[in-house]
This record gives structure tokens, C-alpha cells and sequence, in this order.
């Protein structure tokens, strides 16, 4: 993503500090529009799964556009990249592991059993 | 730092010719310490989603106790610190010094309105909703996750107060014997300042939502408003520069490493925004 | 934070030398003064040296007291709660206080010579590290000497809830919890400031496929300390919160689970004993291919074998949580990932064995650890894989088996490679050299010791002794195996005096040695011993692997070029230094303060703390990363020195 | 000089290792000590769940010892063919300064994995067999529930349903039927502790808040030694319990008589037989709890614990020992089902005469061992709780004012009419 441009970084670099401003003003709106739509999204009638997709995935957006824009990563030399994604890919994969780990039936606290076992019955019901 | 471009002229602030990857040493230093604090609010985060997935009899109800409308708020706010810090790095590495100061002001008002928000929710939560830190594990996770991001963000702040405060040292330091302790004095105005006002503005929401009114604010609040008018004069008083100073083009990179600390916290708070806050309301 | 060492010297002086009267730059070379505030790498890596040295004796002495408790059995040499305390103190002591500092002094010294840098970037916050860790060392030590108070008991590990208040009401756990927490700190500093030098102070030439294998792993280990010791802060955080403000992260009544404590600790425990390894293993790959005057076999897959191991160690943790019921879905996934790692350590194995082949094996000391660590390690690799098959680590979980097999990778491993390197640096560092007879016989000993001691565990541990416990019942038939371990380390104990009365009377009285002393291959041996503060003349331009073996055999060439950088060094303004700072040392004073009042619960204490580091960063960042700039001559003496401001 | 100095140190440690042999001769030590066969051995296993770990270690431990073999000649010939000799040696030109051959890589890398595929798949498969009782046995399994306490073991026996009691509950020794499917359910009351009885099955933690379980079978009747495998403060080295396996009969006898309430010793007895006397009072720290004569056959002794002497028994000292456990505050601690105590922070006592140990399996269940756990609990169990005390609840002494105090102070008297009170709880 960010290759391209830290090659030919120094030729290029005037135009692009010119319209820098415009750019982050821009990123600012967007983001602040996308957090207007995950506050609305979550009073959509749609199935779990799909808003909680949405709500990832439009996270995820913002989280790149800051790393990328206000960060400067899309400008900087890829290994600033590479270096970053080695914690966040690292630090992901740790909590999603732990998620799963805990979302196991193994590892339900037995201070939840019992609610558990509240929901099982009302299910059957 | 970058003086030996001074003979060639302009600062290319993508490359730094003294190092081997042309990457700044300062630059590579903050995201190497960011990618670690991804596992640090990675394990954090972990731990209250870990214990969301099974909460035990007696947890509050998250969407209960939280407050959508205020909290958007913040995240709105600290989005717009993160616009004005990047304009801060802009200006700078133009050379702007008015512009970057201007602009690390906005950053640290809107990093105050932040914290200020969440000493706010805070007290909500414990008054309104006697949700506390050991009442229950909701709030023993929430508190200690939202608490080391606002502690992130008020080291961030004082940062920026340190930065902003710093681009008056002067250029001759020996033709200013006293400028040490001026800055000193600075940076205790400017960090008064920010806590009176953050303060100021608390007791006068509370003033407002009981129906007491400005003038129940300010007779309240006689210190409050007196610690406001005292630092915010000394702020502007040592803020005037007294003859070139030495900050400049050059120091981009001090500017730029602490925007990324700065920014980071910010896409923190994105992801909290979203998986402690939003997900509830499924 | 220090700007670049590098930017400064390749400039002209902007303006002329100005000193402020507020700072207070100190400049003695010799005394307790420039100890406390030097910011060379190599007197920071010597101190870290000394203090693990001594933590190990320490720490050696700790288990010398286990094991002559455990000699026979029913025995009454110490009550069980000072059983408790020692192997919680020897765990502790070992890891964090002698292998993991001895590496670090190691990176420290070595790493910035191999890569032909002059320091290492951030000169202040290496300072800042090695205080950091004297810090934290005093903070768990502390209990020992108060009144009152014991060292901590809970286990290198120590699981929740065994840390909580109700059951651990004294301090000592305050102290473990603070103590480990300044020892991440410090940790994380430091490695941050390694990976800045390795990616950016490189010589010319030095790619990173020309990196000497130690400074890879050095690299490695750096990026494995900056990812997992997140996870202990955390965790740390997370009892210290408990016990301090009452929050409910382990506490059961209010839906804690101590289970988590569990994760998030080996989340950052596997990957550690990795930190532990990896350095050795880049020992061992610098002096096998010395000592075998042959380049290291497969250079490449043996740093990409680092590489993996170390990103592998990121994903079996749970393989320490075997017992406690993940399932059969988990427990299996991280029984796979456990074994996964033994194909990359393999990888490495066979090379070292790859670059004896056909060499001339020089049998010296260092050699002969080096070897010993080959054998030793495989065993110590062999258990961990009997290990990882989880239903057959059912039954050696928290046995002596556990013992044997962590004992044979960290001593047989880590430690014999740490002391292969002691000797193999030695004449470098100090200048003088070691006796080889005494080196070899020191070895021995150790050797025999060390197997003496831990072998009989093996058998113990499948035998069902649990670990961890101060007594046992003659009637289980483990008394003979317990009493050979502990004549074992009464051997390994004298084997390790040996060494080190060696290495003592060597510092003081020994021949001085010769320069470049084993013939040796990258950088380091390039310098006159002991290298002068400012490391390299001429920054070295590197034309291959093994830079200095290249040299030597180009010596022309060389010669021509480092002439023509001098030149260019002089009329930038020769060779610039780094000032000294008094201000890590005061930061992390505060944050000594700082963690003993929040030890004790007493908010003034640790505010003061607090303002004190405060201060200490704050006048460090204002008195600037400024230096002084020294001129040589052909020799090498320092001819001019003057103080110059960036 | 050297060689001197060489051979002088190799005879000092001569002589010191022949004195450290001779102590282990002298010691009675026997040097076999690698054969296994020890109370705990995982190795000589007496059980399916037990032997599927072993076998599956056996398999790690063939395919480690093979690639030592090989790896390890390969490294001797390098080492031996390879030496230099002689300083000229040492100082010859170098040898071609080869840089790998990626051949030889891939072939080692494809033997490394082969290697952990033979390991990996009996790995996997005893991972299923061990986890869970199998399906086909589920029907036929017993069940059990085992709770960790600092510093002791509570059993509990849900399908052994005590009138107006609840199920039927024992402390320290676990007695179980022969020959069927045991599934444990597996809880903790304070902290982390670890079910272990080696011969049979491999450990699992006890975690608070967790719902673990395993399950063994012990295939012929038998007495097994376990132990706590997870460190859990003070006492960890002390926690220790017993599993009796028993036949189907007699199983049926033991419940019966677990069953029913405490035993009242009938008055109008025989003559009371003053029989404490010849009791050793005086203990070393640590010292063992064992007589060697319990050893040669532990089940039998563990049977000849079922019945009461009676001719032996001093009604009138129970009889005081009933009351002296009721004035010493001993039943706020402990049950004696059908008598006055109703305590459950200790172990249950209603049977406890009828037990081969005491103190969490640490001492023989004797008059001589169990004085002497009464008079020093602390002194047997470092930190223990009959001592010190549950939370707010005084054990022997008592916390006032930040100082300890005694709280129950028991002179011989009290201490043999408990003594025989406690042994005719049969
Ligand atoms: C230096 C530190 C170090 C190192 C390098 C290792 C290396 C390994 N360890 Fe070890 N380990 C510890 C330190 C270390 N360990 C410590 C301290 C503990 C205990 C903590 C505590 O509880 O206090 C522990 C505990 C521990 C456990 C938990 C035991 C338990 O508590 O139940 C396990 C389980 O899987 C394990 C596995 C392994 C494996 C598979 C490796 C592998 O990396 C080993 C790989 C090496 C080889 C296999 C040898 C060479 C390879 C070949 C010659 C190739 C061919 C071989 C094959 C195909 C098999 N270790
Ligand atoms: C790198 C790490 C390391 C090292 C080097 C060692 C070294 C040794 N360890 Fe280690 N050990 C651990 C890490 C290490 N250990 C860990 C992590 C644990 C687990 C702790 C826990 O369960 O929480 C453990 C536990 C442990 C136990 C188990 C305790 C138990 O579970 O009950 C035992 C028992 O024998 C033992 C023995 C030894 C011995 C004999 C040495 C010997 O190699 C020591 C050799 C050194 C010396 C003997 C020093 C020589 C000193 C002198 C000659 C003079 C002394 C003078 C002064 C002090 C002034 N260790
Ligand atoms: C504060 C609670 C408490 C009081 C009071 C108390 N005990 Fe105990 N008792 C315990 C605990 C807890 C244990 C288990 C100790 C251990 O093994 O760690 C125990 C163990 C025992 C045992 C061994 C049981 C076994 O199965 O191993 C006996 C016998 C015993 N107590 C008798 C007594 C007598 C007699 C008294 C009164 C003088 C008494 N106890 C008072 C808590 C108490
Ligand atoms: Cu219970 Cu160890
Ligand atoms: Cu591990």
C-alpha cells in the first residue's frame, strides 16, 4: 500500500504536502461520518452476525485511514508498516485466540453455569 | 537534528540520510513502541470481552449503564484532536511554528474535553448507576480499560503541553539565563490551565443539570474561576516569545513521533468505541 | 529522547559550543561518577554484567538451600514457608536477574560492535534500562532485609488467586508484583532501543543478511521482549489492582477467574524462555564457526529458524496449561503447535553440526561449552517434546520431570552458552586472557555437575514427585535419586566456583591478550582490546558476512577505504560522543520511590516518586541530546577533545 | 606443574565422590533408583487412562532416543574426525568456506516432521481417549466430585443420596469401585490446586470458578497414593490423599457403613484399658507419620482400619472425648453426622477412625499420629487452617488486635479422650 510512494517519495512530495491539509480535513469528515453510521447501524433490525460485520469492518476502515493518513504511513518507508502490523497481527491473533479459548464450553465460569443453564431452559421452552 | 540538509535546503521528512534505512531513529523508536502497545490494550481488551462472554449473576447490564450520546461525543472529539495534531505535524514540517502552535493547542483542548468527558461518564456511572471498580466485574474490566486509555491520553496531553511550551525555548539559551525556569513556570500554567478549565466545566454541567445556573456555577466556584483567570493570564503572559527561538523545521520528527503516539490513541479508542460500546447494543 | 547519535557527527558545527547553566554535564571518565552516569554501551553492558553475575550466585545459592533440603528425605534444614520463598526467589532470581540482564549485557557490549556502530541510538535510555533494572531486582529482593516482612512465595509464576490478599496478606507479593513490573519496563526500553540500532545504525554495507547471527537474535529476542512482556504487565496490573483497590479480576465470589491470569502470563512466559534461549543459540552460532574457522553452515535458514522460533513461540502458551481442561479441540491445537517448534530448532541443531564438518575444531574453552551446549540442549528439547505430547504431560506436569527438562534448556542451554560467551568475549572486553586449563577443567565440572544434578529428575519426576514441595516421605523411592541430585549440585556448585575464581583472578592478574584473540570473523574483533569508548577509528564498510574475516583477507582494499573515511570524519568534525546524563539515573530513582510507596499503599511515597521521575524525564528531555566531538590520530589517541552543542 | 595440580584435584574429588558413595551406601540407599516402581510411579500404572499416557510417553521417548542416537553420532564422529590435533593444526589454512546446502536442509526438515507425525497422531488419538469417559462406558461410569481445600481433599459421592444430609460426603481417602469408569468433577474452595494419583491417571487442576473433570479406572482393588500437583501455598508438599479401589462387593459394604451415621459406643462395655501410655509425645519437625509395617500390604491394613476393636475401646474416655470435641469448639469446624458436630470447613469426620490417614494423608491414622497432629497441627501442616483459623472462624489461635492469641488449648487429657473419640468413629 504504501511502497509505491516511499520510493519516490522526495520527487513527488511538494504536490503532496500541498493538498495534505485538504486531505486530512477530508479523513476527518469521513471518520466522523463512519462513526455516525456504526451509531446508527446498531438500531437496525438486521440479523447479529451482519451488524456485528458491519461494525468490524467499518472500524477497521477507520482504524487503516488513521494509520495510513494521520500516521503517514502511506507516505513513510514500508518497514514502519511491516514493523506496526507485527504487534497489531501478533496482538490480534492473541486476543482472538483467547476469545475463542474462552468461548469454549470448557471455560464457562461456574458463577455462570447457572445462568447458562436459566438461558438452556428458556431456549427449550 | 537534520542540519546537514540545511546546506542542500528543504528537510525531506521521509527520508533521514544518518540512518541506514533512511527511516528517523525517533520515528522507528514510536512504532516499535506501538506495535507493543498493541498487545498492552490487546491483553487488556482480551480480559473484558473474555469476561463479557460470560458474565456472572449480578453483572450490571452494560447497555444499562452506558450513555450513547455522550460517548459518541468523545470519540467525535478525540477524532477531531487527531485532525489537529496531524495539521500540527503539517505546519511544522513546513515550518509553520504559529500554525503547529495554534494547532497543539486545539489538539490539547480537545484532548482536555476528552478527559473531561470520561472523569464525567465516570462519576455518572459510579453516582447513577453504582457501577464501581469492585462492586462488580463489569466494572472492575470497564473502569481499568477505559482508565488506561484516558491515562494514555492524559500523558498525551502533557506531552503536548511539554512540546508546545518548549517551541518558545530560546534560539541562544545563554543570552536567556532565566529561560529554564520561565519554562518551567509555563508548563505549570498551561497544565493548570487545562485542569481548571476541564474542572470549570464539570461544575457547570452539574450547575446546569441541577438548575443553579451560571451564577450558582461561579459563586460555587470562586477558586475554580479565580485558578482559571490566573493561569490562563500566566499562559499568555509566558507565551510571549522573546526573540528567536530555537524550534523549527528541524524538530518535525519530535512533533511527528509524539503524533503517533498521539494518533494511536486515538484508533485505541476506536477500537474500545466499538467493542465495549457499540457491540452491547446488539 | 536522544536524537540520533549518528545525525550529529556527519554535520558541521551549527554554531559555537554554548553551556547552559542549568545542566549538569558531567564529565568524569573514571569513578563512581561517570559509572552512575555513562551512557556507553559497553560500561551499561558491563554493570548489567556484574549485577546478573551476582544475582546468579544469588540465585545459585537459593538452590543449593532446596537441594540440601531435599537431600534426604522428612528433612528440617528449612521450614516450609522459607522452602516456599527460595525456589519462588530462585525462579524468579534466575530468569529475570541473572540469564535474562546477562543477555542484555551481552546485546549491550557486543551487538553495537558487531553491526560497526558507536553506540547504541538512544545512549540515555540504555542508561535508563540498566537503573530501571537495578530498580526492580531491589524491589523483589527488598523483602529479605525489612522486619516484618518475607521474600516472595507465590511461585516464579505465581498463580491467581494464591496472590491475593486473602491469601497472601503480607507485602512480599507487592514486592514481586512492583519488582516484575520495573523489570518489564526496563525490558521493554531496552529492547526498543536494540531494534532502533540493529534496523538503523548498521555500517555501510551491512545488510541485514550480513548481520552477525548473534545480532539477529539479538533482533529476535528484542522483538519477542517488546510483544509478550505486554501481556505480564497487564496481568501484573490486573493483581496489583486486586490487591490494592479490590477490583474483582481473580476474585471468584464476584465471577473472577483466575484461570485468565494463567493465559495472560504464559501469554508472555513461553515467549520468554525464548528470550532466554535465543541469545545462547546466537552465541553458540558465533563461536562454532571461530572455532571451526569455517563460516557459519547455512547461514540463512538459521537465522530464518530464529525467526520462526521465536514468531512460533507467540502460539503454543496453553501447552503450560495442559491440566487445566481446555478441551480436547485446544488442547490439541497447542499440542501440534508445541511440536511445530522443534522443527525450526532442529533446523539449527543440524547446521551448528554442519559447520563442524569439515573444520579445524579448535578445542578451547569457549568450544567446549559450546559443544556441551549441543548435547545438553537437545536433551533439554527432547523432554520439552515428551512434553508436548499433552496427555503424556498429564502425568509430568509439576513433576520433576518439568525440573529436569527446563533445567537442561536453561542451564544446559542458556547458561552453558552464556558461560561459553563469557570466555569467548572475554579477551575483547577486558583484554586479558583466560587460562585455558582452568577454562576447560571448569567445564568439566559443570558438566558432570550439571548432569549428575538434573538427570536423576528424569526419573524422579516419572517416578510422581511433585515440584514445589519441601518434604517427602521416604517410602516413595525417591531418596536415592534426590540424593544424587543434590551431590550433583554440590559439583556443579564447585564447577561454577572454579569459573568464576578463574574469571576473577583473569580480570585482575591475567596475560594481557592479544588483539583479535580467537582470529575471530565479525567486527568486534576488529577493535583493539578493550575497545576504546568511541568503538570504531573509521566506521568499518562491510563487504560480506563474517565482515572481519573479509578484512582480513582484503587487507588493501580496507586500508585504502577506512583512510578515505577518516578523512570525511574529520572534516565533518571528527568523531562525536554522546554527553553523560546524571537524569536516567534520577527517573529511574523515582521510580524506585515510586513502586515502593505503591508497595506499601502509601500515595505521598509514591507521589514523590512519581515528581521525581517526572523531573528526571522532563530535565532529560530539555538538556537535549547534545555531545562533544573527539579528534584521533593514526594511532588512534584521542589528540582533541572539545564540548560542542548540537 | 600442571599435570601436578591436575592430578591432585583428580584425586581430592576421588575421595570426595568415594565418601558421597559410601554416605549413599551407608544411607541405605539402593541404586536402582531408575526402575520407577515407586507409590506414585507413572510408569508402572494400574489403570486404562494411566497406561494410555505411558505408552504414549513411551512412543516420545523411542522417537527422541532414536534421533539421539543419530544426531548425537553424527555430532561425536564431527567432533572426534574434526579436532584439531596440534597448534599447527589449529592454525592451517581455512578450510573452503562453504555456506550450506539446501539439500541436505530439506531432507532434515522433511525426517524432523515425519518424526513429529509418529508423535502427533498417537498424541491426538489419547487426547480423545483420556479426556472423557468413552461413550460405550458412560452408562456404566461412577460418579464423584473432589473439591481442593488449603490443604486437604473433600469427595463427594451425588448418587449417594444421605438422608436428611444431602450426599454422602468424606475427606482425604476416595474410595472407589473397581473396574468401572470414575469421572471426577473437579472444584476448588480457595485456590488452584491439582488432583493427581499417578498409577492412575494423570493430574487435572482444581481451579476456582471452573468446572473441570477427569476420569480414571483403577483396574484391579487397590490402594494408590495421590498428591496435590499444584503449588497452593504453606502446606502444598503436605496435601496428599488416597484412592481405595475396591471390588464390587466390598464397595457396597463401605458405602453401607459411610452411610450410615456416627458410631456410638455402646456404655456397659467391657473394663476401661488405659492403653495411651506407651505413646511417643515428642515429634522432630517433618518427621515421617509412617510405620513400615503399613506398607507391606496397605489394602489389608486399610480393611483391619473398617472394623472396631471393641475389647480395646475405653468407653468412658470416648464418651469424653465426645464431650471434649463439643466444649474445644471442634464442631464448628467439623461434621460428625449424627453426632453434635456440623461444621464443613474441615474435613468431614463421621468416619474418620474408619481412614488409614490423617491430616490430608500425611500420617497414619494411629492414636500415636493423631495426638500428635491434636497437640501441633501447625508443627505437622505448616500454616494450616485447624491452626490458624478460616477467615473469621478461630482455629487454635486467634488474631486480636493485629496479635495472635490461643484460642483452644488442649492439655494430654483432652488430647487422648479425642483420641479415642475419634478412633471408635468407625
Ligand atoms: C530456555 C528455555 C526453554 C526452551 C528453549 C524450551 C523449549 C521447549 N519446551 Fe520448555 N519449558 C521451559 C523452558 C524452555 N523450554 C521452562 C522454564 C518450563 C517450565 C516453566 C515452569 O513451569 O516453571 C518449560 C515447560 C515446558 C512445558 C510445560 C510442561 C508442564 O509444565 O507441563 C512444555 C510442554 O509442552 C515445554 C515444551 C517445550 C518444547 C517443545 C520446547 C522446544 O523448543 C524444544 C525444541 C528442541 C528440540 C526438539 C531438540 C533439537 C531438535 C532436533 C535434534 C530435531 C529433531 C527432533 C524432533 C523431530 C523431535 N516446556
Ligand atoms: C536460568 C534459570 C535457572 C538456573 C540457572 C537454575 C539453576 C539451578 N536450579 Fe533451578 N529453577 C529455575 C531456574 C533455574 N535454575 C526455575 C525457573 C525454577 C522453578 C521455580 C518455581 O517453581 O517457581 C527452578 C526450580 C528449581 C528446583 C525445584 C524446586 C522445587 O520445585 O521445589 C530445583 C531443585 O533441585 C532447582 C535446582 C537448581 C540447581 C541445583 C541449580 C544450579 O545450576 C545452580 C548452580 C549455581 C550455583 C550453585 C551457584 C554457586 C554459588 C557459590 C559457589 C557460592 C554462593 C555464594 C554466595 C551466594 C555469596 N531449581
Ligand atoms: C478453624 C476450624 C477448625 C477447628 C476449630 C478444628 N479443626 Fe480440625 N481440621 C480443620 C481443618 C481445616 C483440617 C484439615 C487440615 C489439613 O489437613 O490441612 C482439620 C483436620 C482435622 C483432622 C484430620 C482429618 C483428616 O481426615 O485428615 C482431625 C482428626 C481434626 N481436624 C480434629 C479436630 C479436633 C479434635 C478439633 C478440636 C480440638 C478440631 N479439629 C478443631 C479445621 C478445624
Ligand atoms: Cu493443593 Cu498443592
Ligand atoms: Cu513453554
Amino acid at each position: 500500500m504504501s511502497d509505491s510512494h516511499a520510493t519516490s517519495a522526495a520527487a513527488p512530495a511538494h504536490d503532496a504536502e500541498e493538498n495534505k491539509f485538504q486531505i486530512y480535513v477530508q479523513i476527518a469528515m469521513l471518520l466522523a461520518v463512519i462513526t455516525g453510521v456504526e451509531i446508527a447501524v446498531i438500531g437496525l433490525p438486521f440479523t447479529k452476525w451482519l451488524l456485528v460485520t458491519t461494525l468490524v469492518v467499518l472500524s477497521v476502515v477507520k482504524f487503516m485511514y488513521v494509520i495510513f493518513y494521520f500516521m503517514h504511513l502511506r507516505w513513510d518507508k514500508l518497514f514502519c508498516t511491516i514493523l506496526f502490523f507485527i504487534g497489531l497481527v501478533i496482538a490480534g491473533a492473541t486476543m482472538w485466540a483467547l476469545l475463542e479459548l474462552f468461548g469454549m464450553h470448557d471455560s464457562i465460569p461456574l458463577t455462570s453455569v447457572a445462568l447458562d443453564a436459566v438461558a438452556d431452559m428458556a431456549r427449550l421452552v | 537534528m537534520s542540519s546537514s540538509h540545511a546546506a542542500t535546503g528543504a528537510i525531506d521528512h521521509h527520508h533521514d540520510h544518518t540512518t541506514t534505512t533512511g527511516i528517523p531513529n525517533k520515528k522507528l523508536l514510536m512504532w516499535a513502541f506501538l506495535a507493543s502497545d498493541c498487545m498492552f490494550f490487546g491483553s487488556l481488551i482480551s480480559t473484558h470481552l473474555v469476561y463479557r462472554l460470560h458474565p456472572p449473576p449480578g453483572n450490571p447490564v452494560p447497555r444499562e449503564v452506558f450513555d450513547i450520546p455522550l460517548t459518541s461525543f468523545s470519540t467525535f472529539i478525540l477524532l477531531m484532536s487527531s485532525l489537529m495534531m496531524a495539521l500540527a505535524v503539517n505546519a511544522i514540517q513546513k515550518g509553520n511554528l504559529k500554525s503547529m502552535r495554534f494547532s497543539l493547542l486545539t489538539t490539547i483542548f480537545f484532548g482536555a474535553i476528552f478527559l473531561g468527558c470520561q472523569v464525567f461518564e465516570f462519576t455518572h456511572f459510579v453516582h447513577e448507576k453504582h457501577m464501581t471498580i469492585t462492586n462488580s466485574i463489569l466494572g472492575t474490566t470497564f473502569f481499568t480499560l477505559t482508565g488506561t486509555h484516558g491515562t494514555h491520553v492524559a500523558i498525551g496531553v502533557l506531552w503536548l503541553i511539554m512540546m508546545y511550551v518548549r517551541s518558545f525555548k530560546p534560539a541562544d539559551a545563554s543570552a536567556h539565563p532565566g529561560w529554564f525556569f520561565r519554562n518551567v513556570l509555563h508548563v505549570a500554567a498551561v497544565v493548570g490551565l487545562v485542569l481548571t478549565a476541564m474542572f470549570s466545566v464539570l461544575a457547570l454541567v452539574d450547575a446546569l443539570e441541577t438548575g443553579g445556573g451560571i451564577g450558582a456555577f461561579a459563586s460555587h466556584n470562586v477558586a475554580l474561576v479565580a485558578g482559571l483567570v490566573i493561569t490562563a493570564a500566566a499562559s499568555v503572559i509566558l507565551a510571549r516569545p522573546k526573540g528567536p527561538v530555537q524550534f523549527s523545521e528541524a524538530n518535525a520528527i519530535d512533533v511527528e513521533s509524539m503524533g503517533l503516539y498521539w494518533h494511536f490513541v486515538d484508533i485505541v479508542w476506536i477500537v474500545i468505541f466499538t467493542a465495549v460500546y457499540l457491540l452491547e447494543y446488539l | 529522547m536522544d536524537a540520533t547519535v549518528k545525525s550529529n557527527f556527519t554535520a558541521k558545527e551549527p554554531h559555537a559550543p554554548a553551556k547552559s547553566s542549568v545542566f549538569w554535564r558531567p564529565t568524569a571518565k573514571t569513578g563512581l561518577i561517570s559509572w552512575l552516569t555513562t551512557v556507553d554501551h559497553k560500561k551499561i553492558g558491563f554493570l548489567y554484567g556484574l549485577a546478573a553475575l551476582m544475582f546468579f550466585l544469588v540465585g545459585g545459592f537459593e538452590a543449593l538451600l532446596i537441594r540440601l533440603q531435599l537431600m534426604v528425605p522428612n528433612n528440617t534444614l528449612l521450614t516450609a514457608q522459607q522452602y516456599n520463598v527460595m525456589f519462588t526467589m530462585h525462579g524468579t532470581t534466575m530468569i529475570f536477574l541473572a540469564v535474562m540482564p546477562l543477555g542484555a549485557c551481552f546485546f549491550n557490549i557486543i551487538m553495537p560492535l558487531q553491526i560497526g556502530a558507536r553506540d547504541v541510538a538512544f545512549p540515555r535510555l540504555n542508561a535508563f534500562s540498566l537503573w530501571t533494572f537495578v530498580a526492580g531486582a531491589i524491589i523483589i529482593n527488598i523483602g529479605w532485609f525489612l522486619p516484618g516482612e518475607t521474600a516472595p512465595d507465590a511461585g516464579w509464576f505465581g498463580y491467581a488467586p494464591l496472590t491475593s490478599k486473602a491469601f497472601n496478606p503480607g507485602h512480599a507479593t507487592d514486592f514481586w508484583v512492583l519488582g516484575l513490573q520495573l523489570l518489564g519496563v526496563a525490558s521493554i526500553a531496552a529492547a526498543l532501543n536494540f531494534i532502533v540500532t540493529i534496523i538503523n545504525l548498521r555500517a555501510p554495507g551491512m545488510t541485514m543478511m550480513r548481520l552477525p547471527v548473534f545480532t539477529w537474535m539479538t533482533l529476535v529476542t528484542s522483538f519477542l521482549i517488546i510483544l509478550s512482556f505486554p501481556a505480564i504487565t497487564i496481568a501484573l496490573v490486573e493483581v496489583m489492582m486486586d490487591r490494592q483497590f479490590g477490583t474483582n479480576f481473580f476474585e471468584v465470589s464476584n465471577g473472577g477467574m483466575p484461570i485468565l491470569w494463567q493465559h495472560l502470563f504464559w501469554i508472555f512466559g513461553h515467549p520468554e524462555v525464548y528470550i532466554l534461549i535465543l541469545p545462547a543459540m546466537g552465541i553458540i552460532s558465533e563461536i562454532l564457526p571461530t572455532f571451526s574457522r569455517k563460516p557459519l553452515f547455512g547461514y540463512p535458514i538459521v537465522v530464518f529458524s530464529g525467526a520462526a522460533i521465536g514468531f512460533l513461540g507467540f502460539t503454543v502458551w496453553s501447552h503450560h496449561m495442559f491440566t487445566t481442561g481446555m478441551g480436547t479441540v485446544a488442547t490439541a491445537a497447542f499440542s501440534l503447535a508445541t511440536m511445530a517448534i522443534a522443527v525450526p530448532t532442529g533446523v539449527k541443531i543440524f547446521n551448528w553440526i554442519g559447520t563442524l564438518w569439515g573444520g579445524h575444531l579448535k578445542m578451547r574453552t569457549p568450544m567446549m561449552f559450546a559443544l556441551g551446549f549441543i548435547w545438553m540442549f537437545m536433551i533439554g528439547g527432547f523432554s520439552g517434546v515428551m512434553h508436548a505430547a499433552a496427555p503424556a504431560d498429564a502425568q509430568q506436569q509439576d513433576s520433576y520431570f518439568v525440573i529436569a527438562h527446563f533445567h537442561y534448556v536453561l542451564i544446559g542451554g542458556s547458561l552453558f552458552a552464556l558461560l561459553a560467551g563469557i570466555h569467548y568475549w572475554f579477551p575483547l572486553v577486558v583484554g586479558r586472557q583466560v587460562s585455558d586449563f582452568w577454562g576447560k577443567l571448569s567445564f568439566w565440572v559443570v558438566f558432570v555437575g550439571f548432569n549428575v544434578t538434573f538427570f536423576p529428575m528424569h526419573f524422579l519426576g516419572l517416578n510422581g514427585m511433585p515440584r514445589r514441595t519441601f518434604t517427602y516421605d521416604g517410602n516413595m523411592g525417591w531418596n536415592t535419586a534426590n540424593f544424587i541430585a543434590t551431590c550433583g549440585a554440590l559439583i556443579l556448585a564447585s564447577g561454577i566456583a572454579i569459573y568464576f575464581s578463574v574469571m576473577i583472578y583473569t580480570f585482575f592478574k591475567g596475560q594481557k591478550a592479544n588483539r583479535d584473540h580467537w582470529d575471530g570473523r565479525t567486527l568486534e574483533w576488529s577493535l583493539p582490546n578493550p575497545p576504546p569508548e568511541y568503538n570504531f577509528r573509521v566506521i568499518p564498510t562491510v563487504h560480506a558476512r563474517d565482515a572481519f574475516w573479509y578484512e582480513k583477507h582484503h587487507r588493501d582494499e580496507i586500508e585504502r577505504e577506512n583512510a578515505e573515511h577518516a578523512k570525511e570524519d574529520e572534516a565533518h568534525g571528527g568523531i562525536h560522543m554522546p554527553f553523560q546524563s546524571i537524569y536516567p539515573l534520577v527517573a529511574s530513582s523515582g521510580v524506585l520511590i515510586g513502586a515502593f510507596g505503591a508497595c506499601y499503599h502509601t500515595l505521598i511515597v509514591a507521589l514523590i516518586g512519581g515528581s521525581v521521575m517526572l523531573s528526571g524525564i522532563y530535565l532529560w528531555a530539555m538538556e537535549g541530546a547534545d555531545g562533544y566531538h573527539i579528534h584521533l590520530d593514526a594511532e588512534g589517541n584521542v589528540i582533541e577533545d572539545h564540548d560542542a552543542k548540537h | 606443574m600442571r599435570l601436578n595440580s591436575l592430578l591432585t584435584t583428580t584425586a581430592r574429588w576421588g575421595r570426595v565422590a568415594l565418601a558421597l558413595g559410601g554416605t549413599a551406601f551407608l544411607t541405605g540407599c539402593d541404586l536402582n533408583f531408575w526402575r520407577m516402581d515407586g507409590h506414585q510411579s507413572t510408569i508402572s500404572v494400574a489403570g486404562p487412562v494411566a497406561v494410555a499416557q505411558r505408552n504414549l510417553f513411551y512412543v516420545t521417548c523411542w522417537v527422541t532416543f532414536v534421533i539421539f542416537v543419530i544426531v548425537g553420532s553424527v555430532l561425536a564422529y564431527a567432533t572426534i574426525k574434526f579436532r584439531a590435533r596440534s597448534e599447527s593444526e589449529e592454525l592451517a589454512k581455512p578450510v573452503e568456506q562453504g555456506h550450506g546446502n539446501p539439500l541436505i536442509e530439506v531432507g532434515l526438515i522433511g525426517a524432523s516432521v515425519l518424526a513429529l507425525v509418529i508423535i502427533a497422531i498417537p498424541t491426538l488419538s489419547a487426547i480423545t481417549y483420556t479426556h472423557d469417559v468413552p461413550e460405550a462406558e458412560k452408562s456404566n461410569a461412577y460418579e464423584v466430585t473432589a473439591t481442593g481445600y488449603q490443604w486437604w481433599f473433600h469427595f463427594e459421592y451425588p448418587s449417594e443420596q444421605v438422608p436428611n444430609s444431602g450426599p454422602l460426603v468424606v475427606a482425604n481417602e476416595l474410595v472407589v469401585p473397581a473396574g468401572r469408569p470414575i469421572h471426577v468433577n473437579l472444584r476448588s474452595s480457595d485456590v488452584i490446586h491439582s488432583f493427581w494419583i499417578p498409577k492412575l491417571a494423570g493430574k487435572v487442576d482444581m481451579i476456582p470458578n471452573r468446572g473441570n473433570y477427569l476420569w480414571f479406572q483403577a483396574d484391579e482393588p487397590g490402594y494408590y497414593w495421590g498428591q496435590c500437583a499444584e503449588y497452593c501455598g504453606d502446606s502444598h508438599a503436605v496435601m496428599r490423599f488416597r484412592v481405595i479401589a475396591l471390588g464390587p462387593k466390598e464397595f457396597n459394604e463401605w458405602l453401607n457403613r459411610q452411610m450410615a451415621s456416627a458410631r456410638v459406643v455402646a456404655p456397659g462395655a467391657d473394663q476401661p484399658k488405659a492403653h495411651f501410655a506407651s505413646y511417643r509425645t515428642e515429634f522432630k519437625r517433618n518427621e515421617k507419620g509412617w510405620s513400615d509395617k503399613f506398607e507391606l500390604n496397605p489394602l489389608d491394613s486399610w480393611r483391619v482400619h473398617q472394623e472396631a476393636d471393641v475389647k480395646a475401646e475405653d468407653v468412658a474416655l470416648i464418651q469424653k472425648g465426645r464431650e471434649t470435641f463439643q466444649a474445644k469448639t471442634c464442631i464448628v469446624c467439623h461434621t460428625v453426622r449424627g453426632h453434635e458436630g456440623i461444621g464443613v470447613n474441615g474435613p468431614n469426620l463421621t468416619h474418620v477412625g474408619a481412614r488409614t490417614t490423617i491430616a490430608g494423608g500425611l500420617l497414619e491414622n494411629n492414636p500415636e499420629q493423631l495426638a500428635r497432629w491434636l497437640r501441633h497441627p501447625d508443627e505437622v501442616k505448616p500454616g494450616n487452617k485447624m491452626y490458624h483459623g478460616i477467615g473469621a472462624m478461630a482455629g487454635y489461635v486467634k488474631i486480636e488486635n493485629g496479635k495472635e492469641v490461643k484460642n483452644i488449648v488442649l492439655d494430654e487429657a483432652d488430647i487422648s479422650a479425642l483420641v479415642a473419640y475419634l478412633s471408635s468413629l468407625k
